[in-house]
């Protein structure tokens, strides 16, 4: 399985009239198996790119090419949960397929036992937020997309989650598509980094990081960070680090 | 409880108001009760109310089904829309007696042709309200349903059916009342039958507690189905809403 | 034994027509005509019309002007006489109106609307003493019901209605100033004149015309009876909605008075001269295209008129 | 554009009809256009019009206002919807005609009358269809206007009004309707001109060709007022709703 | 001024029946100038506590003085924007006293001057915060109540809003309660920070801080941090850092 993403451009059209264009030329492509990230300003374009990527948008020029059969978990930027269906139904309803004791476990490490039957309207963002997550967990998918997962929560859940995400994107043959503005993350979790530039967003350096995601430890972490803060501020990153 | 109270009131006014301006202006509740009572145990009451609700439920159903359908879709597909909005203005905007007669005479003096004459005045309001309700949809929760790849159905039920609810609701209510007075219409210039012929004999006789009974008979009945069966419905569908202050 | 001859009417239940009809099935006169009567009650008069044009019903009752225009259009109905009962101008006891000339600057209820036979008569009539009615009065037109009601109010000076709602006036002490049939020759016409009667079409007619003929005997002999035999009136009483024993009696006077007994031919003169009348006053929204009364609208193939 | 190509397949459609069934039950476009023209030459057609609509405009704009008021009431407080609603429901299912009879019986023959029950007619369905926009009101928003202080005035304009304007719509849209049914009966019942009054004489003489030219041609005002007021209106209104595909 | 909060408990009955209890008593008082920060797991109550303060919940036990007359900027944990009125209209029926040049430089400073005409709809969730923190920022507050306002943006742009926050709060007399997952933000803008415990919230620790916002240099935040993260390896902070 292979996705490959060629956007020429996109562009905007808003309601008081005008034409935003949002997207410049954007071109990669993920593997199996890889953990792809997009780094970006806020506003750049990423949800955008997002939203075409997984065929919400037709309104583009160029081509995507996506595993036609693939399942497709997300978490979107903001929650999208039904507000009239319970936490559980909420996640039943995306995937069906759930058995009770997948998701017992996912409620569990989602922190989210004690919210089973209350209605998104009775959630704090965080917890909605889980929710999400653990909706897109729930239908074991073979594309991985996240917005953002991480925001709005806590350090220490936060922590535990991206480890959650690890453990799942090791356990499957899954491809995955991060959106984060937290480096750390994006260090910790990716197999390769992009980064955007601002509106109209193209990728200003394409980083892959070499070791193994269950390899790095928190030197080889450092390191990494280290070495694209050094990048970053010669502004444009080239290649390869690790 | 306070809806109970509420009711009585309306009895206490509508007595008091009898009472001032005469019996022959408006007839008092017991009058009418026992305009009720006489017709009820004669059975013409239970006849004519039967015939009369078995038409509103039938146009009722067919009406709602198809108007929500085709509000739908013209809510969704602007072709749709543009195409079929001239025709719904116009279906909007005939006089309801101009339907039942046209379609008394293209299809006879016939039960069908009734039920059809009272479901296309009713079908008209049900696309204007479903098209507003579909405009409305949350577009984000749409794109949620497609990128799980909900099937159309699951999507349809969980999806867009609670989105649409409120509009539903109303158009139901306020069509269930359309067709009740519309209805009484079909049944005055065409049919042997039912609450409207004998609101219009009646009407005819000058009998304002038999025009009374009968008419608050319907009334009686949709407020009884409203409290044991649409509001309890209404308050678990609704559940998930904040409550109000 | 062949069967039955069935025809279908459409009457409006709470008419005089249901009253013969009841009164025929009482007695069992349908069976002794040999004909099988199917009735569709209907609420309203305009329903027998639907029902006429729909082919829901085989005859109806409606009036001459109603077929000859129709026919002018058309539509080949037929009419014979049923009754001659015509609308009166009311007014209460104590009122200080006298004659019809009185109406001037009063507030006048018009029964049944601007197209009204008794009331296009009564403009008619008028227009001869050089007194236009329709602007030298202030005309309130409503519902025959809702006129009654509003005349028993004491809303309206005075109020033409139909017959039936007349009689109710009277029984309540209202009294008549003028019957529409009492200014009837000074318009023209020599005697009572049917408005109201028989509609069917002419083909039907043709093709039925035994059955026509043993259907109207059999109405005639259901009127006879009405008046003649408490029995049978007895037996209709309930279909008044009254029980008043004034109302009654002038209910059956009056239904009596409207009984029509002169000849086709008289009436049909009768009614070519009011016809002209009708038009010259109404006008093309009411007659249609033709100034005269058309040829074929009464029915004479019945024997013995 | 498409809008008009829809109306000239409407009267392709209708002239079709017309001449497979016969001008007797249904008459074609051009005699009902040439009954149009001749009544509007005569001028009557126009008095007619003007009559019915003045009192459609009155109608309309007293139980879209009230109606809504207190739909948004019974939407906003609870115990307003307890006392209200069987009063409600109640009002929803009196026939038209009871109310138009008790209307002429109380306040006479007049134009007041004919007013007031028409409005009556429309008021409760405005009241339910307020009463679920309100409901449906996004609490979120109310705080945000809240903790920002907007004046009442404010607040309602730009937080709660936008969120029903499509119920407004809807209701709009389906009440002009109704009105328009329930004015040709007040019209008929007790009213000397007017779209209804001609209507009654058409119908007494049954005269198809100037049934339809009458009822059509408030369609067609309706159709122009739409086509050139509202939709623009609404297409300003909506503008900031995402695009549909 | 003076913002005085005395909680004893908040519990919410929860459509599906049963009872939640979100808030455990919580006291504290906050001073007019003061920047007091909210620190605690997600969904732990926070955001009830605010709507609590704000006045939006009256269920609840306990009391809250509020300076009566006080102007409240509030920037919730969503946007919260009309979707139906455009960025500058929803910043100026808010804040209809704003002047066309401080209008200006709010957009500046939030990189919002090419989305004035957008609709709320048109916008990036992080767009969307920024123009909600214009909001908050225009109505020039007595009371400012911040819920994660820097959630959603990049670390860049969340620094210089750090920065205009801290300028804000210095500019004039505003009393500040923030809400936030971090603890980089709590030590440079706060003044008091609240740590709380999981459902029910409850204060496990108030630890204020001595040093001026203004005199504290990366090495002063870098060793407030140690001594809290020290803290709270002990699990229960007790009293004054700094
Ligand atoms: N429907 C729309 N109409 C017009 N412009 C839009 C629309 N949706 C997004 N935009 C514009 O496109 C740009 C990119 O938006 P997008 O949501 O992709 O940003 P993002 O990179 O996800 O930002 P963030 O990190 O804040 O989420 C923004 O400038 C936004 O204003
Ligand atoms: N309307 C409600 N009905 C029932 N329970 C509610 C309601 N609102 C909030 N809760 C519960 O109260 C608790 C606290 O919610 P709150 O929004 O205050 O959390 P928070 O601390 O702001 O969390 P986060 O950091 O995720 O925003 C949560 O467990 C939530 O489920
Ligand atoms: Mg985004
Ligand atoms: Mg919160």
């Amino acid at each position: 399985m292979r996705l490959e993403v060629d956007i020429t451009g996109k562009t905007f059209r808003s309601a008081a009239g005008g034409t935003h264009e949002v997207l410049a030329p954007v071109k990669f492509a993920l593997q199996s198996g890889e953990v792809g990230v997009l780094i970006g300003p806020s506003g750049c374009g990423k949800s955008t790119m997002l939203r075409i990527i997984l065929g919400l948008d037709h309104d583009f020029a160029g081509h995507i090419a996506r595993p036609p059969e693939a399942r497709i978990g997300m978490v979107f930027q903001e929650p999208r949960l039904l507000p009239w269906r319970s936490v559980e139904q909420n996640v039943r309803l995306a995937a069906p397929g759930v058995t009770d004791g997948k998701l017992s476990e996912l409620f569990r490490i989602l922190e989210l036992d004690a919210h089973r039957s209350h209605y998104p309207g009775e959630l704090s963002l965080g917890l909605a937020r889980r929710v999400a997550l653990a909706r897109a967990f729930a239908v074991e998918p073979d594309i991985l997309v996240l917005d953002e997962p991480l925001a709005s929560l806590d350090d220490a859940l936060a922590g535990r989650l991206r480890d959650e995400i690890a453990t799942l994107v090791a356990s499957r043959p899954v491809m995955t598509l991060l959106v984060t503005h937290s480096l750390d993350d994006a260090v910790r979790l990716g197999d390769r980094l992009f980064f955007l530039s601002p509106r109209p967003a193209r990728i200003v350096a394409e980083v892959p990081i070499g070791i193994p995601r269950d390899t790095r430890g928190e030197t080889e972490i450092a390191a990494i960070k280290a070495s694209l803060a050094q990048r970053t501020q010669g502004d444009r990153i080239e290649r390869d680090v690790s | 409880m306070l809806r109970l109270l509420s009711f009585a009131l309306f009895l206490v006014i509508w007595w008091i108001a009898a009472f001032l301006v005469g019996g022959a202006k408006l007839p008092s509740p017991p009058a009418v009760l026992q305009v009720m009572i006489a017709e009820a145990s004669s059975g013409a009451l239970f006849l004519h109310l039967g015939a009369t609700l078995a038409r509103v439920a039938l146009a009722f159903t067919l009406a709602m089904s198809l108007g929500s359908a085709i509000g739908y879709l013209m809510g969704r597909v602007k072709l749709a829309d543009r195409l079929g909005d001239p025709w719904l203005i116009l279906l909007l905007n005939l006089p309801a007696l101009v339907v039942i007669v046209l379609a008394y005479i293209w299809a006879g003096l016939t039960e069908a042709a009734a039920i059809a004459a009272i479901a296309i005045n009713k079908l008209p309001t049900a696309i204007v309200t479903m098209r507003e309700g579909t405009r409305a949809l949350d577009r984000s929760l749409d794109e949620m349903a497609s990128v799980f790849a909900m099937p159309r159905w699951r999507a349809f039920r969980h999806v867009v059916l609670p989105q649409l609810a409120p509009y539903i609701a109303a158009s139901a209510r306020s069509g269930l009342s359309l067709v009740w007075k519309i209805v009484l219409v079909a049944e005055l210039l065409g049919r042997p039958n039912g609450v409207g012929f004998e609101i219009g004999v009646a009407f005819q006789l000058f009998d304002t507690p038999r025009l009374l009974a009968y008419s608050l008979t319907f009334a009686a009945v949709v407020l009884v189905i409203e409290t044991l069966l649409v509001q309890p419905f209404e308050a678990r569908a609704n559940r998930w809403r904040p409550r109000a202050a | 034994a062949r069967a039955a001859d069935t025809i279908r009417l459409a009457v409006q239940k709470t008419g005089t027509f249901s009253w013969e009809l009841a009164a025929i099935r009482s007695t069992g006169l349908d069976k002794e005509a040999d004909l099988s009567l199917e009735v569709t009650e209907l609420a309203s008069t305009e329903a027998g019309k639907i029902a006429m044009r729909a082919g829901s019903a085989d005859i109806i009752l409606s009036d001459w002007l109603w077929v000859s225009r129709e026919r002018a259009l058309g539509a080949k109905l037929t009419f014979y006489p049923y009754s001659s009962a015509l609308g009166a101008v009311m007014v209460p006891a104590a009122s200080p109106l006298q004659t019809l000339a009185d109406l001037k600057g009063r507030k006048l209820a018009v029964a049944g609307g601007a197209i009204d036979k008794s009331w296009l008569l009564l403009q008619a009539r008028m227009k001869q003493d050089g007194i236009d009615l329709k602007s030298e009065a202030t005309i309130v037109y409503g519902a025959p019901p809702l006129i009654a009601a509003k005349a028993l109010d004491g809303e309206m000076d005075a109020s033409l209605n139909f017959w039936n709602f007349c009689a109710q006036l009277e029984a309540k002490g209202f009294r008549r100033l003028a019957g529409i049939e009492e200014i009837l020759p000074k318009l023209g016409a020599k005697g009572a004149v049917s408005a109201v009667g028989y509609v069917f079409d002419e083909s039907w007619a043709a093709s039925h015309k035994d059955a026509v003929a043993r259907f109207i005997a059999m109405t005639r002999k259901a009127k006879q009876l009405l008046v003649t035999s408490d029995a049978a009136w007895e037996k209709v009483t309930p279909l008044t909605g009254t029980t008043d024993p004034a109302m009654l009696k002038t209910y059956r006077e009056r239904y009596r008075d409207g009984i029509p007994r002169r000849s086709i031919d008289d009436e049909e003169k009768d009614a070519r001269v009011l016809y002209r009348v009708l038009a010259e006053i109404g006008g093309r929204d009411l007659v249609g295209p033709a100034p005269e009364l058309d040829p074929g609208t009464f029915y004479h193939a019945v024997p013995g008129d």
